[in-house]
């Protein structure tokens, strides 16, 4: 069938990655340790996502991978039920699918690397601002899009925990910023007035977090509302310092990439089969299958103490 | 003379309401620091506004600012992390902002094209150029540049200083600079102004540049908030401020309006999303109630213009 | 005496109308110089030249010292030309005083406007003809021959050398014409020249030391104006004797097709307009500008339907509230304004031509090209219309024969009474007579013609009774032969004696 | 004179330049890009731009008018949630909810004409704030986050099957494409459209249904836009509140880039259609080339980019072609004389 004959005509292994977003930092770290691991495969790499939030280009770039004769694509889904109507048809056409950082539905791929549950990054996320808060007082959430997936995801993550966990905590507000830092700090400027009593912000888009932690700094209430969130350690080096921000949570992303496209390559040659608890990510080592799940690692958190020693 | 200022009157009643209602339901708005970081984060589209304005009073209309705002942000962005003094950036900035606001002008005023679609040209070749060159990562900015290297209380003074400034010598040059009236001669009628000696070219071309130097003008001070610039900082300014030229009663038809106005359009609708955070309204109500503003100041000046000609 | 202004062999042509055809024109010191000619015979045009609003395609001015081969309206300015236009050239959103400003001595782009000075030297020319407005009004707050007035204010204020005046008076009550004259006077003593359009030759009479007259787009000679009488100078505008151009009525009119009781309509300034037009019958409507016909003529039409009174069409009360209304009621209305209303200009003829005519022709709406080219050859060939063909665009045409092209989009609708509002305006000698027997013709046919002119010797010669509108009411209606002065007298609302009941 | 002619052929050759410019990729592509005719490839082409496809249609009668609508992008987000709703929660069959939602987005574009027919608003304003208006009551009637997925197969085949090997979406586009073809170049309602757009005052003037048929444009338009969110879910197998977020400029971009004038009165359906098709293959190739860009980068990977800005110049040269071609023939008649 099509996934037979590469799509470049030789032998090599074609590989196609798909991001949610490509403006943006966090997916062009995972590109460059995807990039790293077809170099280590010998793989050809193509990698394009969408540029906006245009919830079809995801759709559209997968069937085009489909029509080309991919051996394999990974996508991280932006659209959930979207993308998996797109996956499966790739699927159909031979073509093996895995996911990364924010999944499809389960029979639209075979395997998923997870960098972190869903419930681990909630888990990590409130367990982090509840201890910095002493486990009591209320706290905001900045999000990206009120539709965007996966962080609906996290955000359910982050209520269940809170209901199970910190009672004395509360939820006062979820405010999206459209994957803008300028928005994410006005929109946390209103959320310090509107509620005066606000001991946190947690932000799950990685835009949101600096935002959040120069309002926070604006405001003059660095310390007293504490800042956490996902992102990358580069766009929060100096508020993580100057200890407006107290944690940023987030996995080794360029280890995403490099183990998604590791994994990819793996199920493409037939290496890596359904059921399997374990397979060799190269320079990763092993690495641990939990049900259809890849596991990538618990996600990290960085501070004051180690932010220093990252560069992306 | 009552009814010269009528939207004026109306737009004001609408803000002070709003004002009112928060000063009874949510006193906490008008806690100084948070509202000076309210007022600061919008002085960048009020200077881009001044801009917007002329450019509808002389019958045409810039979509592209958005755009122009974010190419300016990155330009200064990355001269001023080459290690350029301050004034450099902004010199970079403004010359970005003049250069393509003079390639709008010179399609629009020269080629006779219609603005609305070379600005949707325009518009969209400079954002994507963006996202090409820069794909969408937060740029750090040097230490040193947030709020011109002084405190924060000085450079929100100064951000806001110089939007004031810009404000009303735009609206002092627009009544008593005979450039200023050209303005309106030409959007008033553009023949009418050619017999009349004036030239409907440069002057269109003029406005154009001039928008351009505002846009420029407008990213340095949305640069100096914070010690990052997103490269896509732009996006959707230009609905922001034409919507706020349209509620402050600037005729889309040319010829009619003023800053004032728009001054308070802006303020309204910027309120919008803060006054939903303060009552502890959901935020997805934001942009209806938006729409909802735009239609009522449209159907106003419906009404008015057939109540004047059934008057006649 | 050294000439202020020098124009020869000038030419000019818009598309297929060529409207100057080489002219010379001189101006001197201290002259009053009227320019004379029928509608159409180019005259603006000409001024248009003068001022730098269009550029000739031939020929040079020389302004003083200077000779150019044209001008930009700025240039014209500094050299100290000022003019009137017939169509207030004024921004609507501008206050008066603005107006005026702007027109005055061009300063730099970014010198700073004194409003005061401005508002007091405005109040100051507005005083000096006149006029009671006030400098804060908006302009577009102001009737028509107010803003006349604000234009001729602001030609006063910029100390010109060389003043044109494009039909000043022609919305000017009698009152501000005499303050004009005044002013013209002024100006003339003060070594100023001035050029002066005028339909009306009394008035060339009194104020013009010299004529030239314009016929087609030629000049047919310079005279001073005590050489000439009127009989010659309408002999050299028309270049044929008046009293045979209009074909001539034949037979009785029939049954009374159109009836008016008390027709008003607030919002269009008309008010009690009693009126009949019988079958084949052409009531000429005669009146100054502004006096209402339009007006009248968009009522009748639905564009601004009437308030109450009564119309009714061969005995039929009808309550006409759109065109449609009014065109499937047998009326139909050729506009005054051709280019904005009569022809669209960017399409074919033949698409202008059954544009009326939709429902008609196209049952169902599917367009049926055959049966539309028929038609628009039918009307080209019977009405003469000088086209490369039915797909010829309207712009292409002449003004004539897109007129004609105007006539036939309305005889296409087959109707029982036909308004033409200035069927003839801006329309050469040539087509002009054409139509004026099309019109004749229809009325033979049995058409009941109402006929809007500010062409007086039209009005005089094509009407079998006269209609004198004033104030947005028919103050009086004469009998045909009523001479020129009589009928001037009714629109001017001055008494006259030969009122027919 | 033969301006008629010469405005004629300027059309056949806008026209004419359009499909130059389409084989021109079609080659380009073919020579530098990996399978780009192969089968399934072509399909895609259309499958994923049907629907600004559908609304560079239904906008080009609205353009002819002299007018312009910034809501359809939104008015698509609405009716997808609209049809996700009546699906989902109110039970309805797809079929139904399809009927529906085209029915909800007749009532928007009934808004529009309201408010710029009957009450003579400008089009520019009236639809940049119902643009908002649409956008954010589909944001609040999902509360923001909301969506709508779980279709069943037979619906989503409407987006995501081949009949007689074309795809499905394609069996309503085309008709839709036919029949606003027919509507504005053979019948009086057509007629009309330019009529207003070049004079709306003339129109009214000779007996025109000035106010019906502008407000048939933009009710045109609103129904359109609901046909092409229920394609548009149906291709995704997912409704949500972002539907067609940006497509009011593609659509726009299409139809001016096929030569219809922005000021209203001329223009033509075939030529939106080659302007879409343009547009459309430009987006499809650039993910196909093999070559890389200054930066080192595969093309394919910042092809969302690469056609963004290429159709943003090819547009500004469409629109500065004509005035700078006429400049230059002037002149060169000049020096003839
Ligand atoms: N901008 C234009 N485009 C095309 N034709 C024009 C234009 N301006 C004038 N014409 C034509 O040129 C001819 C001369 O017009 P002009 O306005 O100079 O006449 P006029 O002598 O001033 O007439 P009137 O007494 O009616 O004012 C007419 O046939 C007119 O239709
Ligand atoms: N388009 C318009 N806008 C504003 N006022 C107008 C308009 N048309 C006419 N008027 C005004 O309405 C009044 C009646 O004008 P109307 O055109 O009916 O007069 P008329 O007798 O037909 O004169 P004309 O010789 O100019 O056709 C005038 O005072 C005129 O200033
Ligand atoms: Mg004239
Ligand atoms: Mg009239």
């Amino acid at each position: 069938k099509k996934s037979g004959e590469s799509a470049g005509g030789g032998e090599e292994l074609t590989i196609a990655f798909l991001p949610k977003s490509k403006g943006n930092q966090y997916f062009v770290t995972c590109e460059k340790g995807a990039r790293a691991a077809a170099k280590d495969l010998g793989a050809e790499l193509l990698f394009d996502g969408p540029t906006n939030s245009d919830p079809a280009k995801q759709n559209e770039i997968v069937e085009n991978w489909i029509s080309l004769g991919v051996d394999v694509i990974a996508a991280a889904c932006e659209n959930k039920d979207g993308l998996s109507t797109a996956l499966r048809k790739a699927q159909d056409a031979g073509i093996k699918v895995i996911t990364y950082d924010a999944d499809a539905q389960n029979d639209a791929r075979s395997f998923f690397v997870n960098q972190a549950t869903e419930k681990g990054i909630g888990d990590a996320l409130l367990d982090n601002a509840a201890s910095l808060v002493g486990n009591e007082g209320e706290f905001a959430i900045i999000t990206a899009n009120l539709t965007a997936a996966n962080q609906n995801a996290w955000i359910a993550a982050i209520k269940a925990r809170q209901a199970e966990k910190y009672p004395a905590m509360k939820l006062v507000d979820i405010k999206p910023c459209d994957d803008l830092k300028d928005k994410a700090q006005q929109e946390t400027t209103n959320l310090l007035s509107a509620h005066p009593n606000l001991k946190a912000v947690i932000s799950v888009c990685s835009p949101g977090v600096p935002g959040a932690a120069e309002a926070v700094k604006q405001a003059g209430k660095t310390g007293t509302v504490k800042v956490v969130g996902l992102g990358l350690p580069s766009e929060n080096k100096a508020y993580v310092k100057e200890g407006v921000t107290q944690a940023v949570i987030l996995w080794k992303v360029e280890d995403l990439g490099y183990l998604t496209i590791q994994a990819a390559a793996a199920l493409a040659k037939g290496e890596l089969k359904p059921g399997a608890s374990e397979f060799n990510a190269g320079k990763l080592g092993t690495m641990k299958i939990e049900g259809d799940n890849i596991l990538l690692g618990t996600p990290f958190a960085f501070t004051k103490e180690n932010i220093d020693q990252f560069d992306f | 003379m009552s009814g010269k200022y009528s939207r004026e009157i109306t737009v004001a009643g609408a803000l002070v309401l709003l004002m009112v209602a928060l000063a009874i339901f949510a006193p906490n708005f008008f806690e100084l620091q948070p509202l000076l970081s309210r007022l600061t984060s919008q002085m960048p589209a009020l200077v881009a506004a001044i801009g917007i304005t002329l450019v509808i009073i002389t019958r045409q209309i810039d979509i592209s600012i958005g755009a122009q705002f974010s190419m300016c942000g990155v330009v200064a962005g990355i001269v001023a992390a080459a290690g350029m003094p301050l004034g450099v950036a902004v010199l970079a900035a403004v010359a970005t902002g003049v250069a393509m606001g003079a390639f709008n002008g010179l399609l629009v005023a020269w080629l006779g094209l219609p603005s609305i679609v070379v600005t949707l040209a325009t518009m969209v070749t400079w954002n994507e150029l963006l996202r090409l060159w820069q794909q969408g990562r937060l740029m750090n900015l040097p230490a040193g540049f947030q709020w011109f290297g002084l405190n924060q209380a000085s450079g929100q003074g100064i951000v806001i200083a110089v939007a004031v400034v810009l404000l009303l010598s735009a609206a002092w040059a627009m009544k008593n600079l005979a450039a200023g009236r050209y303005v309106y001669a030409v959007g008033t009628d553009a023949e009418a102004a050619r017999l009349a000696g004036i030239n409907p070219k440069w002057t269109t071309f003029g406005v154009f540049v001039l928008m351009g130097a505002l846009a420029g003008t407008a990213s340095v001070l949305n640069l100096v908030q914070s010690p990052q610039v997103q490269p896509n900082a732009g996006d959707g300014l230009e609905l922001k401020v034409i919507a706020a030229a349209v509620v402050g009663g600037v005729a889309i038809t040319g010829g009619r309006g003023n800053l004032w106005g728009v001054l308070l359009g802006l303020l309204l609708l910027a309120n919008v999303n803060p006054a939903l955070t303060h009552f502890h309204q959901p935020p997805y109500w934001e942009r209806a109630i938006q729409g909802l503003v735009i239609l009522l100041a449209v159907i106003a000046d419906g009404l008015k213009r057939s109540k004047k000609t059934s008057a006649a | 005496m050294k000439p202020l202004l020098q124009l020869s062999d000038i030419r000019k042509s818009f598309g297929a109308v060529r409207a100057l055809k080489g002219v010379s024109f001189e101006l001197l010191p201290g002259e009053v110089h009227a320019l004379l000619g029928e509608n159409g015979a180019g005259k603006s045009t000409l001024i248009k030249v003068i001022t730098g609003a269009h550029a000739p395609d031939e020929g040079t001015l020389s302004v003083g010292d200077e000779t150019l081969r044209s001008l930009t309206p700025s240039h014209a300015r500094e050299l100290g030309i000022a003019c009137i236009y017939q169509q207030p050239a004024l921004f609507p959103d501008l206050t008066v005083s603005e107006n005026i400003g702007l027109r005055l001595k061009k300063t730099s782009a970014f010198a700073k406007v004194n409003h005061a000075e401005r508002r007091a030297k405005a109040l100051e020319l507005l005083k000096r003809i006149g006029a009671e407005i006030s400098p804060d009004a908006e302009v577009r707050s102001l009737s028509m021959p107010e803003q006349q007035l604000v234009e001729i204010a602001c030609a006063l204020g910029s100390g010109a050398r060389i003043v044109i005046m494009d039909e000043p008076t022609a919305s000017l009550t009698q009152k501000e014409q005499h303050l004009l004259f005044a002013v013209v006077r002024d100006l003339r003593k003060n070594g100023v020249g001035v050029v002066y359009i005028s339909h009306r030759l009394e008035e060339i009479f009194a104020l013009a030391d010299r004529v030239t007259v314009l016929r087609d787009g030629e000049s047919v000679g310079t005279n001073r104006v005590d050489d000439l009488d009127e009989a010659a100078m309408i002999k050299l505008m028309v270049g044929r004797e008046v009293a045979t151009l209009y074909p001539p009525a034949e037979g009785q009119p029939g049954d009374v097709v159109l009836s008016l009781k008390n027709v008003t309509c607030a919002a269009g300034g008309v008010q009690g307009v009693n009126l009949e037009v019988r079958a084949g019958e052409i009531v000429g409507m005669a009146g100054l500008v502004g006096a209402g016909r339009t007006e009248l003529a968009r009522v009748l039409f639905g564009i601004t339907p009437a308030d109450s009174g009564e119309i009714a069409l061969n005995g039929k009360k009808l309550s006409i509230s759109n065109p449609r209304e009014a065109i499937s009621n047998g009326v139909a209305y050729v506009p005054e304004d051709r280019r904005r209303h009569g022809v669209i200009l960017e399409m074919p003829i033949a698409q202008n031509i059954t544009m009326a005519v939709h429902p008609v022709l196209f049952p169902g709406t599917w367009l049926r090209f055959k049966a539309e080219t028929e038609m628009a050859k039918d009307f080209i060939r019977d009405l003469g219309i000088k086209a490369y063909g039915p797909e010829a665009p309207g712009g292409s045409l002449s003004g004539g024969n897109q007129q004609k092209v105007s006539v036939s989009r309305w005889l296409a609708t087959k109707p029982k009474l036909l308004i033409l509002d200035e069927p003839t305006q801006g329309v050469d000698v040539g087509a002009k007579s054409e139509i004026h027997k099309i019109i004749r013709g229809l009325a033979k046919e049995g058409l009941a013609v109402l006929m809007i002119s500010s062409d007086l010797p039209e009005v005089l010669g094509m009407s079998d009774r006269i209609a004198v509108m004033r104030g947005g009411t028919v103050t009086s209606v004469l009998p045909g032969g009523t001479d020129a002065h009589d009928v001037m007298a009714a629109a001017l609302g001055q008494k006259s004696g030969k009122e027919v009941a | 004179m033969s301006s008629a002619k010469s405005m004629r052929s300027l059309f056949a050759r806008h026209e004419f330049v359009l499909l130059g410019v389409i084989v021109l990729e079609l080659l380009l592509f073919h020579f530098l890009g990996r399978r780009f005719f192969d089968g399934s490839n072509v399909s895609n082409i259309f499958r994923h731009s049907v629907e600004i496809g559908l609304l560079a249609l239904a906008m080009t009668p609205v353009i002819l008018t002299g007018g312009i609508d910034l809501s359809v992008g939104s008015m698509m987000g609405l009716c997808a949630v609209c049809f996700g709703m009546l699906v989902k929660e109110a039970g309805m069959s797809p079929l139904v909810a399809g009927i529906l939602s085209v029915g909800i987005g007749t009532l928007g574009g009934g808004l529009n004409a309201f408010l710029i027919a009957r009450m003579k608003l400008p089009p520019l304003i009236v639809t940049l704030g119902t643009f908002s208006l649409f956008r954010g009551l589909a944001e609040a009637l999902t509360e923001g986050s909301k969506s709508y997925s779980g279709f069943s197969k037979s619906f989503l085949a409407l987006g995501n099957s081949d009949l007689a090997g074309i795809p499905m979406q394609l069996w309503i586009f085309l008709p839709v494409a036919v029949g606003i073809g027919l509507l504005v170049h053979r019948t009086t309602i057509g007629r009309s459209f330019r009529a207003i757009g070049y004079s709306p005052e003339g129109s009214r003037y000779a007996g025109i249904p000035v106010e019906r048929n502008l407000s048939l444009a933009y009710i045109l338009a609103g129904a359109v836009a609901g046909l092409a969110a229920v394609i548009f879910v149906a291709r995704l197998g997912e409704a949500r509140a972002n539907a067609g977020i940006g497509y009011e400029l593609l659509a726009i971009t299409a139809v001016v880039l096929g030569g219809t004038s922005i000021f209203g009165g001329s223009g033509t359906v075939c030529g939106t259609f080659l302007g879409y098709l343009a547009v459309a293959i430009l987006n499809n190739g650039l993910k196909r080339i093999t070559a890389y860009d200054i930066f080192e980068r595969p093309i394919s990977s910042v092809s969302n980019e690469m056609s963004g800005m290429l159709t943003g110049l090819l547009l500004l040269v469409a629109l500065a072609a004509v005035p700078v071609g006429k400049a230059i023939s002037a002149r060169r008649s000049r020096s003839k004389t």
